[in-house]
């Protein structure tokens, strides 16, 4: 697997896999940190609207450096813009929106999916200080709740688990995937898998995931552009 | 992303009978009466319908009730002035009635909104309106369990919405309607005024887009309380 | 008892002392109907805010015959005017105002209060149309729950009974009756009278009475002025 | 009936040792830094205190951190850029830690200042934070009961108020404060500008005055963002 590293998507092209299958008009809630890069690779043609947890409907891209207004931000503290149409809300009503099931899609970071959608995401275990912010509710509101990670740990170990060893941040509720190296459903309780590197055999694939890979329709290869 | 709709007729062509339908509306104030005439034309039947009250002279909810598509109300206040035709129709025991305390049915909602499925309320512990629910005990003092309410369509009167279907409402005419956009799967709009993305200010939005999926312009609206005064009929 | 309908206070003479106890800047709710009344009665110099279930804080007196925006109305379905300060607000707002314990003051009407606090005031039994509004969510919302009625039936029958027999409104939530012949306070499941009619000796308030009538504190004249 | 204060020290003064503070704020948006300072001047120790984070830098919340005046923190997210004050703390067992999902924690005050001791969240149902609390089938999906959560003083910060209390925000500076200014029992809000009474649009309302008792007017407010990148310390 030395050429995993080679062949295997960067981080920008994960995010733009995922963007794809976000439809126009959808309201969308991306996750603090990886997740809220998929917003830049937002289909032309296409709208959506993104949530943050902290209160906005519909804002916009980062302002220019030194133009920032600190009582603009989403949930991961930064600066944004507003677009036309975007509305201020409090958090009680905020969270009506995810827990009520209004958000069409939320894309969430992983340190683990479990083949039943089990999550664990919020938390390495106990030492240090926990923090678990919005993650446990969007995992609970969102129509689609879909996960973009490495397939792996740095170390090489599977991400896509039989059962999560670390703290749960929900159960059953991831319903799609996007790795480094493929696209895959979960359904009924098991990994069913779209897409695949086209350079990667399944064989190698199945050896980097810690349970079964399914099949039940047409594989399709993952085809990413270069970003 | 537009969803604002050409006619009134096209926003409701999707109800189906025997649906569940909030409608907005404190007495005449809110009352989405187009969207009810509407409804009423498309012919849709059988429905459950949830408002605070009933009706009143022989338009709007009264006339929907009058032609017989209502199967059920639920409401915390049926028997208002001229409501004649809720009247003559439960005491003929041709439509059924679940009676809500008006607190309760706000909450009740907003649950069904904000995917809470149940809460516990001190209202209407120790009152037949509270028979047969779950009751405890918490730090001394007894409340009861109450159930969200959910509906398939939402039908709400607003003052202006832009494209994204973002609102505000006229005065108290607001009531329980950002509550029903928010608990209907399909929450259907009539509006004084269509007006430009971005021209409601962010800080102003009553209802964000995202409780509401089709927007229909009417510009002179209706007034339930003036129409009974006037002793309007409909159809 | 011929003399009680020349000596007993009139309605707006009850909405009068019922007016004397809401403090300067007290946040207020109305019952529909009679209670309404006591608006009508402020104190001068204070300032009492009323709320309506409908969504609105701080409305004004009636506006003028012609005038009425229907849009504009209270919980009766009266027009109202706005006083500088109004705000206007959903219904679970409003009722999360009541419920909260935010107010200061409900007056209520009543078919019976019994000495427990028990209140009976949405409906006379089984048979024609039942409603109950707000009624039920008001008297487990205000800091203090009045009421303001007839002392007995027209029937001549008592109010103020040791059990209600018509269908509750709430229980032991009544704490001030405000009658046409006495103002009496609910305390640990007793009626204890703080004010009569000076007419009328305390024997005859008792036979018009369908509970023991205790006195705690000295006992004070009910006075109210022509009106 | 004029809830308008003089002073920052004259609205806090009421504030006692012991009590559970609800602190208005998301990362640096909304937080009530004159408030806090006011606080940390007061002398106040033994305090709960709500707020979604748990202070960055070295003043606001973080500076009454590293005063000792905080016995307990109830927050979702203490782990931020910059709040080396509050994980020193906490990892030498200074401050105890209540961890709550950051809807619950919106919910659950809400839940306060409406009067609903109790609710059901499907948040946090299967995980750690869920242990030990009671559960639900509702409908064939499991729920998590969840209790409300109260405080004794809310400090709150406002674009607009009025005398009689009532607020608008500035952008997402709003986030929990219209929630907390409902579930505590004394509000105090500092205003980045008092105007008169009737001159706030009754549909402009964000917070009405039932939930405030005490306005103070703190004309240019600082940013806990700002003060922590300006690495500014309190006092």
């Amino acid at each position: 697997m030395s050429t995993l590293d080679t062949v295997k998507l960067t981080s920008a092209q994960i995010a733009w896999r995922a963007a794809q299958d976000i439809e126009d008009g959808a309201y969308v809630n991306l996750g603090i940190g990886f997740p809220e890069m998929v917003a830049r690779f937002q289909v032309a043609g296409r709208r959506a609207i993104y949530h943050t947890e902290n209160g906005l409907l519909d804002f916009g891209q980062a302002p220019a450096a030194g133009q920032e207004d600190w009582d603009l931000i989403n949930a991961g503290k930064r600066a944004v813009t507003l677009n036309p149409g975007a509305s201020f809300f409090h958090h009680a009503d905020s969270f009506a929106m995810v827990r009520g099931g209004h958000l069409d899609v939320a894309i969430l970071g992983a340190y683990q999916v479990a083949q039943s959608g089990d999550l664990a995401n919020w938390s390495t275990g106990p030492g240090g200080v926990p923090a678990v912010g919005g993650a446990m509710d969007l995992v609970h509101g969102a129509k689609r709740v879909a996960v973009i990670t490495e397939h792996t740990t740095k170390k090489g170990e599977p991400k896509l688990v039989e059962h999560c060893t670390l703290p749960l941040t929900g159960v059953a509720c991831v319903t799609r995937v996007y790795t480094s190296l493929a696209v895959i459903d979960i359904d009924a309780g098991r990994f069913v898998l779209r897409e695949k590197l086209a350079a990667l055999s399944l064989d190698d694939l199945q050896s980097l995931t810690g349970a079964p890979l399914h099949i039940d329709t047409p594989l399709q290869d993952l085809n990413v552009p270069e970003l | 992303m537009d969803k604002t709709r050409d006619s009134l007729a096209a926003a409701v062509a999707d109800i189906r009978d025997g649906m569940t339908v909030m409608i907005g509306g404190f007495g005449g104030a809110g009352s989405p009466i187009e969207l009810i005439h509407a409804l009423i034309d498309h012919g849709a039947r059988d429905l459950t319908v949830i408002n605070n009250n009933a009706g009143t002279g022989h338009a709007g909810l009264a006339a929907l009730i009058e032609q017989g598509r209502v199967r059920k109300m639920i409401c915390s206040f049926p028997r208002s002035a001229n409501a004649e035709v809720f009247n003559a129709a439960y005491l003929a025991g041709q439509i059924e009635l679940e009676l809500v305390p008006q607190g309760t049915l706000a909450e009740r909602i907003r649950a069904g909104g904000a995917g809470i499925p149940a809460f516990y309320t001190p209202t209407g512990y120790g009152t037949d309106l509270a028979k047969g629910k779950p009751q405890h005990d918490f730090d001394g003092r007894m409340y009861v369990l109450e159930r969200w309410l959910k509906a398939d369509i939402a039908l709400i009167k607003a003052e202006e919405a832009d494209q994204h279907g973002n609102l505000t409402y006229r005065m108290a005419a607001r009531n329980f309607a950002p509550l029903m956009a928010m608990a209907a799967a399909h929450t259907i709009v009539q509006a004084s005024r269509i007006v430009p993305l971005g021209a409601i200010n962010p800080e102003h939005v009553i209802t964000p887009g995202i409780f509401v999926n089709a927007v229909v312009a009417v510009p002179n609206p209706a007034q339930e309380e003036v129409l009974t005064r006037e002793q309007v009929v409909y159809p």
